[in-house]
């Protein structure tokens, strides 16, 4: 493939997002086959460009002063293309389950739109050769994702989550943006290439720790806010307020993973600093563990299935702590795979039972909808780290990390494990299996073959994934060699936790009609937003109410308008002085006289 | 011990405050613009003096003109005092108080 | 005198004003004028040579009295271009945004045109005097725009606040201005000092004022810009006329009226007056601050969509100073760049809130809701506009603060580890801005287009052409300059290269 | 005949052949003529001719002006030296028949009272115009003090002449205490300046008057001049000697306030210029802090004072304060720009000032007064006249591209370069508090409906045409000020 052909993995989309806006909004259908087929297109051309290993194109400058410049390059080495396949594949099997998913929504073109802007956004992130492209892209995708969080926006939960969404991501991405600053004032290079041999030769070898430690941090806030990291994780589950396929091809599979992806990408960078990687992988811990007691009281499938990505998420980063960056990637590949699956598996039930999404409401789902049912299941199963599926091998790599650095967290990975297989199967028994216990759960049935037949890839994908190569890819070819040989405690412990989980799931949750673990704080989130709705929206309340009220009342009302009543006090003053008559006038005029033959006497 | 220029000039000077004040201090019309003439009577005075003292005679024809003037400003001025009490039936200055503020 | 394309640019709206005293269609001859003033524009920008300096210079001598030789000058270089489109552009929009049945239609029109001479003039102008001459040409008819047309129960009392407001910045403005002149004239010497901008930056390079007098010049440059920019804490008049102002006037006063200060400032301030500039960093500093962060909040706790809009308008400029203070080649394009975005987008936004309160009575975000469901062309302006406001990248905004952030920055490619310098400390402060702005905006946006319909009725019969056109003019302009800064950022760049020379670090 | 007589002695004042200046070439001498046969012919000619004695006035007016345009050249002078022909003198000349010429019409067409029927208000601008004149071209005390003299009870007669209206009398009268005061200052003054001088010439006592000023009668030349400086600041109405101004301005019939305002502070600011630069130019650097002072004084009484007026004409006679503080600045420079921009301001100023009285002595009739809520409405009513009205104001506010910002500019250029800078400052808040009341009759015109059930407002075209006319000439010298500029710069400078 010409090299110069890779544009069109960016034109296309764009071309496509700005083409449904513009001129096909009324179009229901063209909008969405315009979409798909542009989504299909990029999907082929990742796979013939990585195919034939097409050189990456030309670098084109975007904004330039004085010697100062920002190019849209791209940078296409194995880590991009695995995740350009991963992002253009299952985003256009989601594609293909959104034309069935969203077949009697009016709002159609509106949504694929949507879409098509953010696989514009998200490939430029894949592709992105230096720190600035990667903003303008982080940006682009937070945008994406507002749109299409918000895209039932009468709804205000949507509405508000969408705001909610945005703004998080911005607070991360005021680290980011310092971060991109730091490394700049000190490197003097954007680009990844560039950056990466300067360091290599030791640029920041004789750097104090503190301000390597910083920009490491500040590229890390970025991950934080877009990857859903604790503290920032908040967003996440209410991002469910999107379309379920949104939520799929969004807010599980590519952009929230797109923070790991950008710190295995700078993770030459964020190495030099060891504190800044101890911060990284005990917030990928806390995070996975939060979220995951989170996920194990949580009644809506939707918000089971996002705690479970914010808590794999953790897996991730907590990875790229350990100084394990192929780990994380791998673990990305395969999460991308059955958490798609998953959220496409929950859309095609809450499809089927008209947007019904709590899962004591459902219920023997098994029977009425068989595919789906299948296919969820592998997902689960990958998911909660079922031996031979894609998921065990990936979460096993990451263990493997940890404990070749022996550090605690691989025991806080266990216990995470474990609570993953134990929600995973409490979802999947409370939903499933047992009796119907609702009307429209009763009724439910399967989902069309358009919305079948992504499953049923993706599960396909879930099942197989930890065997493609991926791992081997993303190590490098000398690495793959020596990982053949890894101990056995690590399988054994993964294995056993897995089964420990899901055996207790299935004990305890086996034909219940409502939750027997009441757990008030994982339900209610361990009161993050309460927590924030206290300290950080109070503040930024009273600093508003405050700043506004000097701004009016003390600016403008004391200084302004005091201003102007002096005037018209003095004004006032002439004009009394006026008013006293002709003798006055007389008395006036002479004391003018006065002053003045005073002021000549004096001088 | 006769009077030399600095005395003439106090008297001179005298007149004119006095005038001033009166023009301060009264209400009625008539009184204030006498009290004019009395300032213009001490620029008189000090004209003649300072012409005397010169040995000119520049001073004493200035003085000619201040008279004319003055008769002719008395003539415009009285009229209007005459207009003025025909419509207001009053010649005090602190009625004449419509154009304030 | 041959025809240039600064004359079609000056000359279209003061025809068309000329025209308007002859009961000609108040309407067809404004789009005429304004449409000229585009064309004008984009033939000034085509035939643009790619070297640098002033360019289209044509003037002659037209007043020397009391030692200043005052020239009547037009040009245009690579840092004037942007905002000379910028004015054509949203001069366009403000017509096309005008509703057709606007009461007093000609006089309306007159003072449109009358404000877009006034704000192109004063970026075309070469001379000093002129500079201040064509800014002061807009005040009449801003107070006439917001005081006839305008509307809410302050309406007089706003107007009148605002052209007192910017009389005084014009004022110490002008008190600048003959400070300089006078300043450059001890300096040099010169028995007649030239106020042609050139001529004074030549004058100053061969004889710069003394630092006590830089300071003190710079200081009222500085107050008399600021205040028509809207520099914290001389900005009150502005979200408050902008709050009243009917959208038309809004949109050319804030979009391109108010840049008339930060542009002067580069213009004439850090060209000439080096040094000042430097002394005042500090001060300049702690003012944007004020911009950014006083106005930021104050932003988000605002209940009406318009003053919501008015604040953050001022808030933005703090970027725009950021750059100013930074005085930085990279900063300065970047202060380029983000006046054409931000006049743009707030534009847009002001023609927004002024049909959503012919359509529904109403700017308080209380009690309006889900409008976007019944007008779907706001709610996706508003989105779209409100987005380039808060720097959403792909729209003209982002790439001028990125620039204004990074040549903010301070010095690149050294690894001193020594204390952040005091810029950078303001590019944490404005990066922080970003968050704050995203705050207000979205909110805004939620409430006044999202959700379920709020306690207002709105009208939703379909939205004239017209302002559509003019919307999605904004909107396009926008995007090109979004996707594809380079031109314009490496024309200012270019053009501010060549004028402030080795002043600019 | 009277045409015939004047037409061959307007020709007077033409060339003037070096210092020598025959009589009749004095052009005082033809005003005096036409306002006498104007006086005799109004009271005891035939019918027809009264009736159009207001036409005729006016008609001799504008050829008067015409001819000092355009035919005036500077030099020589008459009468042994009383009598001065130069640049100064013609300039001020040339604005008192301007200030004549408009008052007269605007006192024919304006429906404000028929006022050309009573020949007081036909003659007696004559006169003082004549009296304006010889002030400006006064070389000695005596001719000073008689045709200031002369001015000033004209002005009396003129301000009072409607006697049937309370204000106007009032006015007569607080004006007639007030210039009696002044007069007084003034003679005293004299009488003190001769008495230590030895000379009432101007150009001997500006040799002497330094040498006076040090000597042992110091203190009293040093009252006299203070006196004389007061009876001209009365005159220039600067404060704190401007007390008659509001309600003289307000009480006067309209023609007559516009008249005042620019004819008569033209003339004030003749003598103070000639005095300056005649007999006190050796203590000009003296008095140039006082006259600073007088002029931030009138800056700030004027411009705040007017701040909350809501009669338009109370208003233009706070906003002649200020402005009479402005054109102070330009004297207090003392540098030949400085005198420039008095005069380059004056005429700005008088035709602003006309444009704004002038509309307001058409319409204040049918308007129902001069208040400023009378002009409530006027862009609705006569969207054209309020028009007109607005760019006056504008001008008066110093807003660019009028005549008003000019003059604002070369007067605010002349002080800063004079080293005045707190001055210039302090006339910068002066502006801007301009504005405001400025803007007022504005709010008022464009802002307001019309008063129910108004009558219609008919200007007829001649009328209109003047204004726009006076329009023009404020955009016009704003817009290219060049030639106008330099011409007074080289009538200045004696050429």
């Amino acid at each position: 493939m010409p090299g110069a052909l890779w544009w069109l993995l960016l034109l296309l989309p764009i071309g496509s997002a700005l083409l449904i806006t513009a001129v096909l909004r009324p179009y229901r259908v063209a909008s969405a086959a315009v979409s798909v087929f542009s989504a299909g297109a990029c999907f082929m051309l990742a796979v013939w460009g990585v195919a034939s290993g097409a050189a990456a194109p030309e670098p084109v400058a975007w904004l330039r002063a004085s010697d100062w410049v920002v190019m849209v390059a791209m940078m296409l080495d194995p880590l991009a293309e695995v995740m350009l396949l991963v992002v253009t594949g299952v985003g256009f099997v989601i594609h293909v389950f959104s034309l069935g998913y969203m077949s009697d929504d009016p709002g159609r073109s509106r949504f694929f739109g949507g879409l098509s802007l953010f696989m514009f956004s998200m490939t430029g992130i894949v592709v992105s050769g230096n720190l600035v492209m990667t903003f303008i892209f982080w940006e682009l995708v937070g945008v994406s994702s507002y749109l299409l969080i918000g895209f039932w926006f009468e709804r205000p939960s949507a509405a508000a989550a969408a705001n909610k969404a945005f703004i998080v991501n911005r607070i991360g991405d005021f680290g980011f943006l310092l971060g991109i600053l730091a490394v700049w004032g000190t490197l003097g290079d954007l680009g990844f290439g560039p950056l990466r041999a300067k360091i290599e030769a030791g640029a920041l070898d004789t750097a104090p720790w503190l301000p390597v430690f910083l920009m490491a941090l500040g590229l890390f806030c970025g991950a934080v806010g877009k990857s859903a990291q604790v503290p920032l994780h908040v967003w996440l589950p209410d991002a469910m307020e999107g379309p379920t396929p949104v939520s799929a091809l969004i807010h599980a599979a590519t952009m929230v993973a797109a923070g790991v992806y950008f710190l295995c990408r700078v993770f030459f960078l964020i190495e030099m600093s060891v504190p800044a990687l101890d911060v990284i992988a005990w917030t990928g811990g806390a995070t996975a563990l939060v979220a995951a007691l989170i996920a194990v009281r949580q009644d809506d499938i939707k918000r089971v299935l996002a705690y479970s990505t914010v808590s794999q998420l953790g897996y991730m980063v907590m990875a790229v702590g350990l100084a394990a960056p192929a780990a994380a990637m791998f673990h990305l590949c395969t999460h991308a795979f059955f958490k798609a699956l998953l959220f496409l598996a929950a859309g095609s039930v809450i499809h089927a039972l008209h947007h019904q999404q709590d899962i004591w409401k459902m219920g023997g789902l098994r029977t009425a909808m068989p595919v789906t049912f299948w296919t969820f299941a592998a997902g689960a199963l990958a998911l909660a780290g079922c031996p031979g599926l894609s998921g065990f091998f990936s979460k096993e790599a990451i263990l493997e990390a940890a404990h070749e650095t022996a550090s605690p967290l691989l025991w806080l990975g266990l216990l995470t494990a474990f609570l993953t297989a134990f929600y995973m199967s409490r979802l999947a028994m409370v939903a499933f299996f047992g009796e119907g216990r609702e009307r429209r759960a009763r009724e439910a049935k399967e989902s069309p073959a358009v919305m079948v037949v992504p499953l049923v890839v993706l599960a396909v994908l879930s099942v197989v994934g930890g065997g493609l190569g991926i791992y081997g890819v993303l190590r490098g070819e000398a690495a793959a060699a020596d990982a053949e040989g890894h101990g056995w405690l690590v399988p054994a412990l993964s294995f056993l936790v897995f089964a420990a989980g899901v055996g207790t799931g299935a004990w305890l949750y086996r034909d219940r009609e409502r939750d027997p673990l009441r757990l008030g704080a994982l339900r209610d989130k361990l009161y993050f937003d309460e927590v924030y709705g206290a300290t950080v929206v109070a503040a930024n309340g009273r600093l508003a109410q405050f700043w506004d009220w000097f701004d009016h009342f003390v600016i403008s009302s004391l200084f302004v308008r005091g201003t102007g009543l002096v005037a018209g006090g003095v004004g006032n003053a002439c004009r009394f002085l006026q008013g006293v008559g002709a003798s006055g006038y007389a008395f006036l005029f002479a004391a003018g006289a006065a002053l003045l033959l005073l002021w000549a006497a004096v001088r | 011990m006769s009077p030399g220029l600095l005395h003439y000039l106090a008297v001179s000077g005298l007149i004119f405050l006095i005038g001033l004040a009166g023009v301060v201090v009264r209400r009625n019309i008539i009184v204030v613009y006498m009290c004019l003439e009395l300032m213009l009577a001490a620029g008189v005075l000090a004209m003649v003096v300072f012409s005397r003292f010169l040995g000119q005679t520049d001073g004493q024809v200035f003085v000619f003109f201040i008279i004319t003037v003055a008769a002719a400003e008395v003539a415009v001025g009285l009229a209007l005092i005459v207009a003025l009490f025909r419509a207001r039936r009053t010649t005090r200055l602190d009625e004449l108080n419509t154009l304030r503020f | 005198m041959s025809v240039s394309p600064l004359l079609v640019i000056i000359g279209a709206p003061l025809l068309g004003v000329l025209a308007l005293l002859f009961r000609v269609p108040g309407r067809l001859v404004a789009l005429g004028s304004t449409g000229l003033m585009c064309v004008g524009a984009l033939w000034a920008a085509a035939c643009m040579p790619a070297a640098g300096g002033m360019q289209y210079r044509q003037g002659f001598d037209w007043l020397e009295a009391g030692g200043i030789r005052v020239t009547m000058g037009l040009g245009v270089d690579g840092f004037s271009l942007p905002f000379v489109i910028l004015t054509c552009v949203v001069a366009l929009a403000a017509v096309l945004a005008t509703p057709r049945n606007m009461p007093r239609a000609a006089e309306f029109y007159a003072c449109l045109l009358l404000i877009a001479a006034g704000a192109a003039g004063s970026f075309l102008a070469t001379d000093l005097v002129f500079l201040y001459i064509f800014h002061e040409l807009a005040l009449v008819p801003t107070f006439l725009g917001i005081g006839i047309w305008g509307d809410g129960p302050r309406r007089v009392f706003v107007t009148f606040q605002t052209v007192v407001y910017l009389m005084a910045g014009s004022m110490v403005l002008l008190a600048g201005i003959l400070g300089l002149l006078w300043a450059l004239r001890a300096a040099s010497g010169v028995a007649v000092v030239s106020t042609d901008l050139v001529a004074l930056r030549d004058l100053a390079a061969a004889h710069a004022p003394g630092m006590a007098a830089q300071r003190w010049v710079f200081g009222f440059l500085l107050i008399g810009f600021g205040t028509l920019v809207g520099l914290f804490p001389f900005h009150t008049w502005a979200p408050r006329a902008y709050a009243v102002a009917p959208a038309p006037i809004a949109m050319l006063h804030a979009g391109v009226l108010k840049k008339f200060g930060i542009y002067g400032l580069i213009r004439v301030g850090l060209a000439v007056l080096p040094s000042g500039a430097d002394a005042w960093r500090e001060w300049l500093l702690v003012l944007l601050l004020g911009n950014i962060l006083v106005i930021g909040w104050a932003a988000v706790q605002q209940k009406q969509l318009n003053d919501m809009l008015g604040y953050s308008s001022v808030m933005h400029m703090g970027y725009l100073f950021l750059g100013v203070a930074a005085g930085t080649n990279l900063g300065l394009t970047g202060v380029a760049l983000l006046s054409v975005g931000h006049g743009l987008s707030i534009a847009g936004l002001f023609a927004v809130s002024g049909m959503v309160l012919e359509r529904s009575g109403t700017l308080a975000m209380g009690q309006l809701g889900g409008i976007a469901s019944r007008l779907p062309t706001l709610g996706f302006a508003f989105s779209v506009l409100g987005l380039a406001s808060i720097g959403l990248p792909g729209l003209a905004n982002f790439a001028g603060e990125i620039s204004i952030l990074f040549g903010s920055w301070g010095a690149h490619g050294d690894l001193s580890w020594g204390p952040m310098p005091a810029l950078s400390w303001g590019v944490v402060a404005a990066a922080f801005g970003l968050i704050l702005s995203a705050v207000y905006m979205l909110r805004a946006t939620k409430a006044v287009f999202f959700g379920p319909g709020g306690s207002v009725e709105v009208e939703a019969g379909p939205i004239p052409m017209a302002w559509r056109a003019s919307v999605f003019i904004l909107i396009g302009c926008l995007l090109v300059v979004g996707m594809a800064p380079a031109g314009l950022s490496m024309a200012a760049s270019s053009g501010l290269a060549e004028w402030l020379g080795g002043v600019a670090r | 005949m009277i045409g015939l007589a004047s037409g061959a002695m307007a020709a007077t004042g033409l060339a003037p052949a070096g210092h020598g200046m025959p009589w009749w070439q004095v052009p005082e001498f033809c005003w005096l003529l036409v306002g006498t046969v104007l006086l005799l012919g109004g009271c005891w000619g035939p019918e027809p001719l009264r009736g159009r004695a207001g036409a005729v006035s006016t008609a001799f007016f504008g050829l008067m002006f015409i001819v000092g345009l355009f035919f005036w050249r500077p030099g020589g002078e008459a009468f042994g030296g009383f009598y001065r022909w130069d640049g100064l003198a013609i300039l001020f000349k040339r604005l008192f028949l301007f200030g004549g010429l408009i008052a007269s019409w605007m006192m024919l067409r304006s429906p404000d009272g028929p006022r050309s029927e009573r020949i007081e208000y036909v003659a007696l601008p004559w006169f003082a115009v004549l009296a304006m004149g010889l002030m400006a071209s006064a070389g000695d005390f005596a001719v000073l003090f008689v045709s200031l003299e002369t001015l000033t009870i004209t002005s009396y007669i003129l301000v009072s002449l409607e006697r049937d209206r309370a204000t106007s009398l009032e006015a007569g009268i607080k004006y007639l205490i007030m210039g009696g005061l002044s007069a007084a200052f003034l003679v005293y003054g004299i009488a003190l300046l001769y008495g230590t001088c030895g000379t009432l010439r101007f150009d001997e006592m500006a040799s002497r008057l330094p040498g006076a000023l040090a000597g042992e009668l110091g203190p009293v030349a040093r009252a006299g001049l203070l006196c004389v400086m007061v009876a001209v600041a009365f005159k220039v109405a600067a404060a704190p000697f401007q007390w008659w101004v509001p309600d003289v301005y307000q009480g006067a019939p309209v023609p007559i306030t516009g008249f005042l305002a620019v004819a008569s502070k033209a003339a004030g600011f003749a003598v103070l210029l000639r005095l300056l630069w005649g007999p006190f130019a050796g203590v000009r650097e003296a008095l140039v802090p006082m006259i600073a002072w007088l002029a931030a004084a009138s800056i700030v009484v004027g411009n705040f004072g007017a701040l909350s007026q809501r009669n338009l004409k109370r208003l233009m006679g706070y906003s002649g304060v200020s402005h009479a503080g402005y054109l102070l600045m330009g004297v207090a420079a003392g540098t030949a720009a400085g005198v420039e921009a008095v005069i380059y301001y004056l005429i700005g100023y008088a035709a602003a000032v006309f444009v704004v009285l002038g509309l307001l002595a058409g319409l204040v009739d049918r308007l129902g007064g001069a208040d400023l809520r009378h002009l409530n409405g006027l862009a609705k009513r006569e969207p054209g006249l309020a028009w007109l009205m607005l760019v006056g104001l504008a001008s008066l506010a110093g807003l660019p591209p009028l005549v008003g910002f000019l003059g604002k500019w070369l007067v605010f250029v002349a002080a800063f370069q004079a080293g005045l800078v707190w001055l210039v400052i302090v006339a910068c808040v002066g502006v801007v508090a301009s504005l405001y009341y400025y803007l007022a009759p504005v709010r008022g015109m464009f802002f307001e409906p019309p008063p129910p059930d108004a009558p219609s407002l008919e200007l007829d075209i001649p009328y209109r045409t003047c204004i726009s006319v006076l329009m023009g000439i404020t955009i016009i010298l704003g817009v290219a000020p060049g030639p106008v500029v330099a011409a007074i710069g080289g009538l200045l400078a004696g050429q």
